[in-house]
């Protein structure tokens, strides 16, 4: 064979539609991570109740049923709903304000050699410092009532989102850069269009940090801090029942914290990456 | 046949006026290590509708000078100049098509990415920009997967992109780094004509990257020969757009250029 | 099972002066071994506050805890008399000081008002405002005043009232914090004291344990027993000994001239073994429904090594 | 002209040195980072004096010169190096605990899918729980004593470190796991020669705000908690000095916090990136 | 002149044992709104030695099947084995340069990344290791660049980076996904050269990606030319090492695949 020979192929049939292998109801079931996490959840209450019930000491570690009748007491007599609702109000005002300032402040780190030095600082001096630190200067300025609580939630949102921030700012490809500064992007333009798209699955981790650092804090100042007046939140509502050894109402409000958490995750985080990292494939 | 010359600075003058002056630029990068030359004295001028090749081995600095115009980085020695202005940052009559395939915004859908300056940069109205990408998109044959995330398209699909992108934006000067390179053969062919197309209908300014001798005669119509690391630059070859591809002319000036590389003994190593 | 390693609680503070002279002059070991219990050795632990000693106490950490009359009765509820006093140690008044010259009594506080406690609703001072309440007002209104609450430490507080700008001008206390502010807040006086609502002294510290570790160990709460009389005496014997003690343990840096001029304050030295006022003090929580059973006597949520002194 | 000209250039002469601009000392020294993060140390600590003199209410927010006088007085009788010490030894376990454990729970995740389910469940659950919940448990677990703290530690320093690895993790480039993969790699060497390098620099905001959280949380633990037996640590340091009403020796606690946040960032933290994705480029 | 055959299986089996054998495979791409089909029931083989060529369009899936072959992805239908084993999982066994610039470890310097795989693969000592991975490196002239950490690379030297630890581990079979597309033509030559000099020292069994219908021939010993997307194989090319530049067999060759590639009417737009 001295010479090159080209062989034609005759194309090949329609392709058959997709051979869907045949799967078991279970099987697609478990690929639902709704199912598998629903599942998990239930396993874990599970464990509780068994713990609870070999422990067999209410006054420390209720059983999961015992808390489920102190919780549903509560609902009912609509107790909780209120101090979750006068939690939530606030703790979404500190996490608002904190995730502005967090925002704030890395614009200007970005922005000017300063603003990177006055954040790398600020936040490994002031973000150790525990919110009872703040206290009086929060009393100072914001005086009793929810000024303070806010400000304290800030100080507990505002460093990881805004660490957070700032690292998914660095981690965005010089390319990507310079595409956006080709573009005639500066300053805040420059960051909402392309940094912060591009550094989103950065964001969001620190924001998820921020939810979760903000209900902690949120609890335990109400713990230390108390309410001004009214009915408090649910800080308050787990501070006083502990005090009154009331301790399944206790674990009913810390599941209605646990409850929360998986809620907004499940139902915002979730969707939010859903519709954005894991779309644009900059997060699998 | 084309006339080996020494070059002389009047035989430079015949052409359009001078938009883009680089005269006698080093550009270096500092690493932590050590200080990197990329190219060193560097000195050239792209007249007005000029499609201006730069050719020259891997590594010598030719994404370097395209940054360098673009705005991306500051001559450590000698001055850049557009228009008589010394350019100190990026904008967008300097469209970039960039050599790397990751310069799609992940973000956005392919007609977004071509959109997106349409609407930033150039104000156009969504209409019209939607209309201008989809017509741009069409031209790389890429519109079966117009609203395609960039992380599904393959990567010449991908570069064809960021062609689409660029040549959307009509942009006074267009600074190409290799953008065909990724490309089969009939898509290459597709898009230089495109790209020479469009040079007919608006006559803007381009600067091209390439290492395929045969594409740098068919784009432009001056081509920027440099050495090996680091760059400088070795010749110039002008009226380019004089030899014709069916005459042989073209083919004697590739292989001109070609030996005139290839006998040169110092590869960048 | 006999225990001979004791562990103890300790919170720090002028209040619980006989724990700190128990601990330094091993006053428990001693009196074990006057029993016949030789070998006994006590460790005490500190805590912030009486919740995190209820928590000790319960999860079995600690054996003996020293606090409030409120826990030891809501925790005697809750267990179902599974956890009982055995002595009292201290009993000295609680003053609701304000500087603010309009309020002279109870009843000129109006709405707006501040009124600084250590814990909204569940603290000492907060259920001596509601028991004040529901005298003034008639027993359904008994949470008139909690409105009024602020929650504060001791501490924030007296700085809140050292303070001319500040809004809280009333506070609460304890001592030696109430004593202070008396000192050197201007125009600080008292509005009304613990023993004026109560009508006598309420126990503020007294020993309690499970009756599971009383049982187990007679001895060993016979020797608290014995050591907190002891301690009793030697503090009014020996005041300016006690005082060393008290500023060796907390390291209050307080001279010792103004600890003893702050124990010669009325009711200051008040380190009875009995406990006083605390069945007025149920009465008033189970009315609140805080505690579910009322409790007979006395009797019912002490151990019965206390049942000859003249508890009320 | 009808034909192609080449014009040859003859080589520029050797290149000069490069021409370095005369740049004045003031303008160097300020081009070093540690030379402008002292001066804006320098400059808060004189913000905080001047506040702390207007006000003028050293009972409240002493100023900066008593507190270091304060500070000076604990350092020379020995008490707190000694507490700061004993929090740094409980604060160092609870860290190395939690950093491991989160390595673990993230290996977990990025290996199976129910793995990826459970440390997402558990993140959203049990993160927003403040440690004060977590008091009975660890009573019953580690009894009074650093078992307890170091489980109260982990708590707040596993969830943000695992959150920060898994999206890390998650984020790295399909080509290089590709690449990965190619070697042959698998399992647990996947992970660390390729994984964590290529993830590091999210790692290690994960790492930054672990730290600074496990500080917030020893320091209120302590301070709910209160000590076993022996001195305490800071966070008690700080309690005991507050009810003594002795403010200035509270702020030079928490002075000493921020001291401690600040070297642990400028001379670990800052090393290791300068060291890693500084150097990687991964980071800018 | 190449001889244009239909296609008979009998004739595919002259060449060397079988070693990789694609049969009827069709490889889709899941994304949340739509299911891609890159490649529909492609079926080739490859034999021990050979040096197998993918030629096609941008965007047919050329990629796709090496990476399926690499052991990446599952084929929806058909089969693919390599001797006679199917393949389910990536190994060094099939050591795969890819089309992207981000294939190097940013963490780890030029030198580093060549000997990586080497010494965790193919655990060569740390002396063996470095001596070839600094062979390699100087077969593709980045001496000078053997402690850059990637990110200071030009793109054509990354590529080069990967080509060259590609060749350092000397595997058995060898996937390039457009190796030498980022190349000059000068450097491209000496990595070509490189390319099948090792090829002569081991007889490895390589697939090779290209755009270049001239790089093809001078590269493979067979062509697997496939059509627009969705890709199917469209012809097979043999004996392309019969030609010979010199005789201008390979020019006409060339001429042959170019118009029967540039005559398709459907290009995938
Ligand atoms: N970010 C950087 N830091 C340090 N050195 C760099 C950097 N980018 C490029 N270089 C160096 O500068 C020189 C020129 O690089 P450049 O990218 O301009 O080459 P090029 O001509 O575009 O090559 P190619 O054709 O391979 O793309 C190279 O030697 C390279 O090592
Ligand atoms: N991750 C992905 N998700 C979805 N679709 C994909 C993905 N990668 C590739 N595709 C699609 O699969 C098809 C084939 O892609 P592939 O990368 O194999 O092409 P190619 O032949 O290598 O092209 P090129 O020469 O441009 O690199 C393309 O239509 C592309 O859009
Ligand atoms: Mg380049
Ligand atoms: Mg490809």
């Amino acid at each position: 064979m001295a010479t090159a020979r080209i062989l034609m192929r005759s194309a090949a049939g329609p392709a058959s539609g997709e051979v869907e292998r045949a799967r078991g109801l279970l099987e697609r079931a478990w690929d639902n991570g709704f199912v598998r996490k629903t599942l998990l959840v239930v396993v874990l209450a599970l464990i509780w109740e068994t713990y609870g019930r070999l422990l067999d000491n209410p006054l420390l570690f209720p059983s999961f049923t015992e808390t489920l009748a102190a919780l549903a007491d509560r609902v009912a007599d609509g107790s909780l709903p209120a101090r979750a609702w006068t939690s939530i109000k606030v703790l979404l005002m500190g996490y608002a304000a904190g995730v502005v300032l967090a925002g704030l402040l890395t614009v200007l780190a970005i922005g000017t050699r300063l603003g990177s030095d006055f954040l790398e600082t600020m936040t490994a001096m002031l973000s150790p410092l525990p919110a009872i630190a703040l206290l009086p200067l929060a009393l100072i300025w914001f005086g009793l009532g929810n000024g303070s609580l806010v400000f304290i939630l800030i100080h507990s949102v505002l460093w990881p989102v805004a660490l957070n921030t700032h690292s998914g700012f660095r981690a965005v490809s010089q390319t990507l850069r310079m595409v956006g500064r080709n573009y005639g992007l500066k300053g805040f333009a420059y960051i909402r269009k392309i940094l912060i798209p591009a550094a989103f699955a950065s964001i969001l981790t620190g924001l998820k940090i921020g939810w979760a650092f903000a209900w902690r804090t949120l609890v335990a100042a109400e713990l230390v801090f108390g309410v001004a007046s009214g009915q408090g939140g649910l800080g308050w509502f787990i501070f006083e029942n502990r005090n009154l050894l009331e301790i399944p109402a206790v674990f009913a409000g810390l599941l209605t914290v646990i409850t929360i958490g998986l809620v907004v995750e499940n139902l915002i985080f979730r969707t939010i990456e859903r519709r954005t990292v894991l779309r644009w494939g900059t997060q699998t | 046949m084309a006339a080996v010359q020494a070059f002389s600075p009047a035989a430079a003058g015949e052409a359009a006026p001078v938009l883009l002056d680089v005269d006698g630029v080093t550009l270096r990068y500092k690493t932590p290590g050590a200080v990197v030359t990329a190219t060193e004295r560097v000195s050239f001028q792209v007249g007005v509708s000029d499609r201006f090749v730069l050719l020259g081995p891997s590594g010598c600095g030719k994404s370097t000078l395209l940054k360098a115009v673009g705005g991306y980085m500051r001559p450590s020695e000698g001055r850049i100049t557009i228009k008589g202005r010394t350019v100190t940052e990026p904008g967008p009559d300097r469209m970039m098509v960039f050599q790397e395939f990751d310069q799609l915004l992940p973000w956005k859908t392919v007609l977004e990415n071509v959109m997106f300056p349409l609407l930033d940069a150039r104000r156009l109205g969504h209409r019209e920009a939607e209309e201008k990408a989809r017509h741009y998109i069409e031209k790389v044959h890429l519109t079966r997967a117009v609203d395609s995330y960039p992380h599904t398209l393959s990567g010449g699909m991908k570069q064809r992109v960021a062609i689409a992108r660029g040549m959307a934006m009509e942009p006074d000067i267009l600074l190409m780094d290799e953008p065909f390179a990724a490309l089969d053969a009939l898509t290459r062919r597709t898009c230089q004509d495109e790209l020479l197309q469009l040079w007919e209908e608006t006559r803007f300014t381009v600067m091209f990257v390439t290492h395929s001798i045969a594409e740098a005669i068919k784009i432009g119509n001056r081509i920027l020969l440099l050495s090996p690391h680091p760059g400088r630059v070795k010749a110039e070859v002008e009226g380019v757009d004089t030899v014709s591809p069916t005459d042989g002319s073209a083919g004697r000036l590739e292989k001109e250029i070609h030996d005139m590389l290839f006998s040169d003994t110092g590869h960048g190593a | 099972q006999t225990k001979t390693e004791i562990s103890l609680s300790r919170q720090l503070g002028i209040l619980y002066l006989p724990t700190h002279v128990i601990e330094k002059r091993k006053l428990i070991e001693s009196e074990a071994q006057k029993l016949g219990l030789s070998g006994v050795t006590t460790s005490w632990v500190s805590f912030s506050s009486s919740s995190a000693q209820q928590d000790a106490l319960i999860s079995g950490n600690v054996d003996i805890i020293n606090t409030g009359t409120g826990p030891l009765l809501l925790m005697w509820d809750r267990t179902r008399g599974a956890v009982k006093g055995i002595v009292a140690s201290s009993a000295q008044p609680n003053l609701l000081v304000s500087r603010d010259p309009r309020i002279k009594t109870l009843a000129d506080f109006q709405p707006g008002d501040k009124i600084a406690v250590p814990t909204v609703k569940v603290s000492t001072q907060a259920i001596l405002l509601q028991m004040a309440a529901a005298k003034m007002f008639g027993p359904d209104k008994w949470n008139h005043f909690d409105t009024l609450t602020v929650q504060m430490g001791h501490a924030d507080a007296l700085v809140a009232m050292r303070n001319a700008g500040h809004e809280i001008k009333n506070h609460f206390g304890a001592p030696p914090f109430q004593h202070y502010a008396l000192k050197d807040v201007p125009g600080a006086h008292v509005v009304t004291t613990s023993a004026e609502i109560i009508g006598g002294p309420l126990s503020q510290g007294q020993f309690f344990t499970t009756t599971k570790f009383a049982d187990a160990n007679p001895k060993i709460i016979q020797a608290v027993r014995n050591a907190a009389a002891e301690a009793k005496a030697f503090i009014e014997n020996n005041p300016k000994e006690a005082v060393a003690i008290y500023k060796e343990v907390t390291s209050d840096k307080t001279p010792a001239e103004d600890l003893l001029a702050l124990l010669a304050q009325p009711g200051m030295s008040e380190w009875s073994l009995q406990p006083q006022g605390t069945m007025k003090f149920a009465a008033h929580l189970h009315m609140t429904g805080a505690l579910k059973t009322m409790p007979a006597s006395w009797k019912d949520y002490y151990l019965p090594v206390a049942h000859d002194l003249a508890g009320n």
